[in-house]
């Protein structure tokens, strides 16, 4: 479907390759030059449930609804690849050359200045002082902010059926990483803040993509009481929301809109506009526009947000999400991006 | 059975190159032929252990080609093997009933062990049918051996050197079952280097020399002398042609020695011993007495309990076996393929096993293969072992030819003493009239030899004093010249008396 | 203390399942002298094939059948290659798992999407045994456990039986110690190591599929995440027999489960998931001592064939 | 003739996989022409191709000299990856430290805590309890390299290794440790001469060391008879753990070799698992350390050809392994094809026979 994208307060690339995300009005069209992308995954690759399957969706997205965009993806079976990869692109003339992830910087850093005609856009970093390579960094402790303020609300005033009285929401890292800790940070605060008596478990599983495992986490966090699991563990935490959902709780997805893997279960989730970055990136590139430098993706810019909220919620609640929103879009809020341990 | 022209080659070696044999309903028929002349290369095929090349086996008047034993057993042949078939960490009933086990589904323990009980009584092997076969000595894994052929009733015996680890009184419970075979019409192959046996139990003899028969021969009217002659093809001496010795100092002086095996058991129970220079001692006893682990801990291969080795005047008892080695104890342990050799390796790396630290096989860590390529050539041509070539695998070698090139390392180390355990076990008459000299031709040059053998007759023949063991203790010390075949038979029992003392 | 939680045992128990039935299967692949470090691989595609064919026909259980013939088939090819080719074993089980990890996530992503499979996917019941549930401590362990934790408890003694007081076991244990041995009693050493590697397979699919019809119902690549490694640690540590396997299977089940549950304290949480590795050395260091192998474990048989 | 046989075999069952994989691909939809087009131009297309190609060869030729001293020693390291990250890891932590050290020396500092490391790493614990106590070294590296990478991990995730206020990694090493490339036009291609004179003289080491030395012959005699060993003076609790931690030392030098020349920090990702893919090309070697650089380039134009098999045909990267599993598994097979040929020619000889 298309259309209903400006209703919503951020973009969903959802289910597969055939989502949509639109930050240009649907239907249109831009009969722009003719472009040549290349993205290359971190070693993760394109199933990790996370960053790189979203730049994989905002490509392929900008493929489908821009004339004249070839695109090409490749995956990185381990860190010395990164170098060779990039540069392949770079060398058989691609115009923009996505790199999907902090670990990446160092290799950036190297293939952007012997290439200096070919433009670069590292996701989830901050390069500057190189005018051919574009960071997109996201402040996701806002969309955590405000996945925590949904749990918060919905923990104190029992708005689910189902909960207990325990008060206690669950929290599963895949590990000990900023993209993941920015999440969890906010998701504390905005916890806290409707809630302050209620108590936050925090574990990590070291894994992105062992999806028994984060079952076994959510379950373990489910028997001590937690009762909403908020999973920012890329696979893993598909398992988690599984397991949570087998249990009757309920759970907070993150990165895309995640309702879809348990309707009866996602209350809502944290979201991080990574097809949207990408996709204006190439829009830039083919119109001309291309700027080096940082940009920040934030609720301000709907470069982070939260999903629609589950049926049967309260209007109130949301009626408090979007108050907080306007806080922290006008500096009102401040969420730090540092984990309570 | 007839066998037409039967050929096997191997990359390299012509095993078998022309085999003509027929073998009639009831007759015991030898095979005799020196190490690597074929006859187990032949014995597998007959098994369907092994495709022939070319040629013809009839069995029952029909051409048969076994493509496995499983239907070489149900055409109704049976075969003991020359190196064991056993399965160490299974039961003796186990690896006696397994291919035919009683019971339907469930493996039926209770059953298997009363019918092996009843067989090793109805053949008077005597063996516990729980016990697990790691845990036997070599004599008794024979048994076992022996047992598994007959547990199936063949048409067919075939006996790849059956009696090379029993005692004489075993040897005679054997051929008296042969004897019962005979008489049932069953027929017998019967592979064996002892001559003696041969003449004793066949009716015929084909005797095989590389890889080809060259002759059949009627039993009677054979002797030793002319078969020997016809197997190795030139005239042989049978009897050990030795001077007197003249003993020297002690070399090794063994005090109230105690050791245990591997599986914690006490075998040596505090034995004394001396060994002097320039002469052969004899350790005569049934096996599993203890005689082999008191050998591997003179060589360091077990630790004792209790007790003192010295060797030329240092107490080696600590002694790691490297360090003894390095000292001159030489060894040729009872196991070839497991202690003795690295099946895998090829004979130049085989020959220097024991002494690849040291000049010229080594320099400052550096193996010089050149110098050890020439070496081992020289070792083969000097102790015949076939085929020359220096660069073959050890386990490509027959049986024999392994043990060779063992002796052949231990002796040319120019060692002060050497440990033979078993030196001519499988080995054909010529090949043991080769070690038999290399032996006294050590004590001569004023080496300390000790001989254990469960070979009665090599022990006379060869021994200037002979111990006997018996359940860990020295019985008695004869000197050889005096001893008697019935005298050492007698204390190997563990008795000391003499004649009042009845054998049972 | 956290050991008298019985979550902790709860949690123990659901995950030695995967390790547990691979390790059995490698016991039997093992026994007939077939090294099968291919278990990772059969896992997965077991894993996969179940769900798929679960998604497919809308049963769970025609899923698990479709498993098992997957999986079978697969350690099919590995007995070929062990058996008919004499080839090495531990190449062949390597090239096995990097097979079976590209094509369950190829499939995956051209079948399903990168999205990882419906959650309209059936799986298999939880169940509770009437009886067991009602006793205190033991019932919460077993409350709600996947069918396949009460068919693997079965299939651990059944196959314990099997292996050590049947005629087939008996001789499945001959052709893995000593294959010469057993051929010249007439026991077809190919044919028993065919069976004892397929049924490798079977075990190892029916572990694949725990994890992604019995604990969850979808399928993510790679999800089987070593396990069939650990597996093979787990058939070792317990001497292979199955019993031993299973015994095993729990301790790494179970220093899991601690890992988890010690978390949330501060510490690392790289830290402490040294904990299952770091106990299992112990364990091995300090009870188990030395472990031998079938004699003829990873060694062709082919002497009619040189 | 041998030696001639032991280079066709390997080349017709890869032949072989390549046509079943061609017919694959084929039936999922690609163009077999155009997938194996770009795989070898890919591995081999140009210099800089090549250079990527001999790159990604290096780390998995030097752990697969370490596994094949652990094959050639009668033990099965399976924990390679854990020893190269720990490796990595020391060679490292040396690397930004001690920058007022010169040049060359620095840099040989960090390849020795390397190869200390990797080697302490195998042969400690695995080595010391298999001699001791005989526990299986098959459980032991698996464990001791699944905590060693948990290790690494933990000391950039927060732990004293990582470098203030950035994402999880180590600081970079001092620039005069890291290897120079080999030329500029071959930058991308991070090959550096230092890392391939390193790689070359590992296999004339380890060649030297495994045949010419009484060390080695000490080590393969270990491996393929113990008692023959003790029987020959060799002790057999010693020769474990030195063939422990030789196989360890050099999976530690590999994790050196690749820090020092490829990735110049410790970073976050973990995933290489050279560990594994380098006891499939040691075995496809046969143990031999000069077949190990056969095997190891075969595996390095796979990795790199597979690389360029999905930028330039979109072929998904999943489909790559599936080859590389088709072509290890008929390479391993290798032997059916003398046997396919004489099975081929008995039947003919049968039917002339019978015809006649
Ligand atoms: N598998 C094999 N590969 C190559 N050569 C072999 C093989 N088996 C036997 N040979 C060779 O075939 C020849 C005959 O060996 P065989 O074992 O039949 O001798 P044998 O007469 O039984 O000797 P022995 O009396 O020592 O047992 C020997 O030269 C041996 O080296
Ligand atoms: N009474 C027996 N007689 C002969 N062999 C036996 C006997 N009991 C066990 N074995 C053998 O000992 C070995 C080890 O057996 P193990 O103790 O594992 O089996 P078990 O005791 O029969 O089995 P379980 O533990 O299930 O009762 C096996 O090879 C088995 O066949
Ligand atoms: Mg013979
Ligand atoms: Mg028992």
């Amino acid at each position: 479907g298309t259309g209903a994208a400006s209703n919503q307060s951020t973009t969903t690339g959802s289910n597969g390759t055939n989502g949509t995300t639109t930050s240009n009005s649907s239907g249109t069209t831009t009969a722009g030059k003719t472009i040549k992308i290349g993205l290359v995954t971190d070693t993760g690759g394109l199933n990790d449930n996370g960053f790189n399957h979203l730049a994989y969706v905002g490509m392929t997205n900008a493929q489908h609804q821009l004339n004249g965009v070839s695109t090409s993806v490749v995956q990185s079976q381990s860190e010395s690849d990164y170098v060779p990869n990039l540069s392949h692109f770079a060398q058989n003339g691609y115009n923009l050359v996505i790199a999907v992830g902090y670990l990446m910087e160092d290799a950036v850093k190297q293939v952007a200045k012997e290439y200096p005609k070919t433009d670069f856009l590292i996701i989830d970093d901050n390069i500057t002082g190189i005018p051919n390579v574009a960071s997109a960094i996201f402040q996701s402790e806002q969309a955590g902010y405000l996945a925590g303020v949904v749990a918060g609300l919905v923990q104190k005033n029992h708005e689910l059926k189902g909960l207990n009285t325990k008060n206690v929401v669950g929290v599963i890292g895949g590990q000990d990483i900023p993209p993941v800790d920015t999440y969890i940070a906010g998701f504390q605060q905005g916890f806290k803040k409707e809630d302050p008596n209620g108590k936050v478990l925090l574990q990590y599983t070291n894994s992105f993509s062992d999806e028994a495992l984060g079952s076994q986490y959510a379950q373990n966090e489910i028997s001590q009481g937690a009762d909403i699991i908020f999973p920012v563990a890329g696979g893993c935490g598909i398992g988690a929301i599984n397991a949570a959902n087998s249990a009757k709780v309920y759970a907070i997805g993150v990165d895309t809109n995640q309702a879809y893997l348990a309707p009866k279960s996602v209350i809502t989730s944290a979201t991080k506009g990574v097809d949207t970055a990408v996709f204006d990136t190439i829009k830039a590139v083919q119109s001309g526009t291309f700027k080096g430098g940082v940009s920040t993706f934030n609720l301000a810019n709907n470069g982070v947000g939260i999903a629609p909220l589950m049926k049967g919620l309260p209007q109130s609640v949301q009626t408090t999400v979007n108050q907080v929103k306007q806080q922290i879009i006008s500096g009102q809020i401040k969420v730090s991006t540092t984990v309570q341990k | 059975m007839e066998i037409v022209d039967l050929k096997k080659w191997f990359p390299g070696v012509k095993a078998n190159d022309g085999v003509n044999l027929t073998l009639r309903g009831g007759e015991v028929h030898a095979i005799l032929g020196e190490n690597g002349a074929g006859k187990s290369t032949l014995m597998k095929m007959i098994y369907g252990l092994l495709e022939p090349t070319s040629g013809e086996i009839r069995f029952m008047g029909k051409a048969v080609h076994f493509r496995s034993p499983r239907e070489a057993i149900h055409a109704g042949i049976g075969m003991v093997h020359q190196h064991f078939m056993l399965i160490p960490a299974l039961t003796v009933a186990e690896n006696v009933v397994l291919g035919d086990e009683p019971g339907r589904i469930k493996f039926d323990r209770k059953e298997a062990q009363k019918r092996v009980r009843e067989l090793s009584e109805k053949y008077r092997l005597a063996i516990d049918p729980s016990a697990k076969v790691a845990d036997l000595s070599v004599g008794l894994q024979q048994r076992v051996e022996i047992l598994k052929a007959f547990y199936r009733k063949a048409k067919l015996i075939i006996l790849d050197e059956p009696t090379a680890l029993l005692t004489p009184q075993e040897t005679r419970e054997l051929f008296s079952i042969i004897r019962g075979l005979k008489a049932e019409g069953v027929p017998v192959l019967f592979i064996s280097h002892k001559l003696d046996e041969v003449l004793e139990i066949s009716d015929r003899v084909t005797v095989m020399r590389a890889g080809k028969t060259v002759e059949t021969v009627e039993t009677k009217g054979a002797t030793p002398q002319t078969l020997a002659n016809l197997m190795v093809g030139r005239e042989v001496v049978l009897r050990v042609e030795k001077s007197d010795a003249h003993p020297g100092e002690p070399i090794l002086q063994v005090h109230d020695l105690h050791v245990r095996d591997f599986g914690r058991m006490e075998r040596v129970k505090g034995v004394n011993l001396e060994l002097r220079r320039g002469e052969i001692l004899g350790l005569a006893g049934i096996d599993g007495n203890g005689q082999f682990e008191l050998a591997d801990a003179i060589a360091g291969l077990l630790k004792p309990e209790q007790g003192q080795i010295i060797f030329d005047g240092d107490d080696i008892t600590r002694w790691s076996p490297a360090e003894r080695t390095e000292r001159g104890i030489a060894y040729v342990p009872q196991d070839r393929q497991l202690d003795g050799l690295v099946l895998s390796f090829n004979l130049v790396e085989n020959t220097i096993l024991r002494d690849f630290r040291k000049r010229p096989f080594a320099k400052n860590g550096v193996i010089d293969r050149t110098a050890a390529t020439n070496y081992t050539e020289r070792l083969i041509r000097e102790f015949d072992v076939r085929p020359p070539d220096a660069s073959r695998k050890a386990s490509e070698l027959s049986g024999g030819n392994q043990q060779k090139v063992i002796l052949a390392r231990e002796v040319s180390r120019d060692p002060l003493m050497l440990i033979a355990a078993q030196p001519t076990r499988g080995l054909d008459v010529g090949a043991i009239e080769g070690i038999h000299r290399q032996l006294v031709r050590l004590r001569d040059e004023g080496k300390g030899v000790l001989l254990v053998s469960l070979e009665l007759e090599e022990i006379l023949s060869l021994s200037d004093r002979i111990a006997v063991i018996h359940d860990g203790r020295i019985v008695d010390i004869v000197p050889g010249a005096q001893a008697t075949r019935e005298q050492i038979g007698l204390l190997m029992t563990g008795s000391r008396g003499h004649s009042e003392v009845s054998m049972s | 203390m956290i050991f008298s939680d019985p979550e902790i045992w709860a949690a123990t128990l659901s995950m030695a399942v995967p390790l547990a039935l691979p390790a059995i299967g490698g016991t039997f692949s093992e026994r007939t002298g077939v090294v099968n470090i291919a278990m990772e691989g059969i896992m997965l595609i077991g894993a996969f094939f179940a769900v798929a064919f679960s998604y497919w026909t809308g049963s769970a259980w025609l899923g698990l059948l479709a498993a098992l013939i997957c999986g079978g088939l697969t350690a099919a090819a590995l007995a070929w290659g062990a058996i008919r080719v004499s080839a090495d074993q531990t190449v062949l089980g390597m090239g096995i798992n990097i097979f079976a990890a590209g094509l369950t996530t190829f499939l995956l992503n051209t079948l399903f999407g990168f999205n990882g499979t419906p959650i309209s996917t059936p799986k298999l019941p939880n169940i509770s045994i009437p009886g067991l549930d009602n006793i205190p401590y033991i019932g919460v362990i077993f409350q709600n456990q996947s069918i396949l934790v009460y068919i693997m408890i079965v299939l651990v003694i059944v196959s314990h039986w099997f292996l050590f007081h049947t005629r087939l076991g008996l001789r499945m244990r001959s052709v893995g110690e000593h294959p010469l041995a057993a051929d010249t009693l007439g026991i077809n050493v190919w044919r028993i190591r065919y069976f004892g590697v397929i049924l490798s397979g079977l075990f190892s699919a029916l572990g694949g599929a725990y994890l992604s019809i019995g604990v969850l119902n979808g399928f993510t690549a790679n999800m089987t995440n070593g396990r069939g490694y650990i597996a093979l640690a787990a058939m070792i540590f317990g001497k292979w027999t199955p019993l031993g396997s299973f015994g095993a299977a729990l301790i790494f089940g179970f220093s899991t489960a601690l890992g988890i549950v010690l978390q949330g304290q501060g510490i690392s949480s790289n830290l402490l998931q040294m904990i299952p590795y770091a106990l299992t050395i112990l364990a091995l260091a300090g009870l188990v001592g030395r472990a031998v192998a079938p004699a003829a474990d990873g060694i062709p048989y082919d002497p009619r064939r040189s | 003739m041998k030696s001639l046989r032991s280079i066709l075999l390997p080349m017709g069952a890869s032949v072989l996989a390549i046509i079943i994989g061609g017919i694959l691909v084929a039936a999922l939809g690609y163009n077999p022409v155009t997938v194996y087009g770009s795989l070898i131009s890919g591995a081999f297309g140009s210099g800089i191709n090549i250079g990527n190609t001999i790159t990604a060869s290096l780390p998995l030729i030097i752990v697969g000299l370490g596994i094949a001293i652990s094959f050639q020693s009668g033990l099965f390291n399976i924990g390679a990856d854990g020893q190269y990250w720990i490796g990595a890891t020391a060679a490292v932590w040396f690397g930004y430290h001690f920058n007022s050290l010169p040049g060359w020396l620095h840099m040989i500092l960090c390849i020795v805590a390397g190869m200390i490391a990797g080697a302490l790493w195998a042969g400690i614990i695995p080595g010391l309890t298999k001699a001791y106590v005989g526990s299986h070294e098959v459980i032991t590296t698996m464990m001791m390299s699944y905590i060693g990478i948990l290790l690494a991990r933990y000391l950039i995730e927060g732990g004293p290794m990582q470098q203030k206020g950035f994402n999880p990694q180590s600081p970079e090493i001092a620039q005069n440790t890291q290897f120079p490339y080999f030329t500029q036009g071959l930058m991308q291609s991070q090959l550096s001469l230092v890392a391939v004179a390193i790689a070359i003289i590992a296999v004339i080491v380890v060649w030297f060391l495994l045949y010419k030395t009484t060390l080695g012959y000490q080590l393969r005699t270990v491996g393929l008879n113990q008692r023959a060993a003790r029987y020959a003076g060799i002790n057999v609790k010693l020769f474990t753990v030195v063939a422990l931690c030789l196989s360890g030392m050099f999976a530690g030098l590999a994790g050196a070799v690749q820090m020092l020349g490829v990735d110049h920090r410790l970073l976050d990702g973990f995933s290489s698992n050279y560990g594994y893919t380098a006891i499939v090309v040691s075995l496809l070697a046969r143990n031999n350390p000069i077949g190990v650089i056969i095997a190891g380039l075969f595996f390095g134009a796979l990795t790199t050809g597979g690389q360029n098999m999905q930028m330039v045909s979109n072929v998904p990267a999943a489909l790559t392994d599936v080859l590389t599993g088709l072509i290890i598994f008929f390479v391993a097979c290798e032997r059916i094809i003398p046997q396919v040929i004489g099975w081929y020619r008995r039947r003919r000889t049968l039917k002339s026979t019978s015809a006649a």
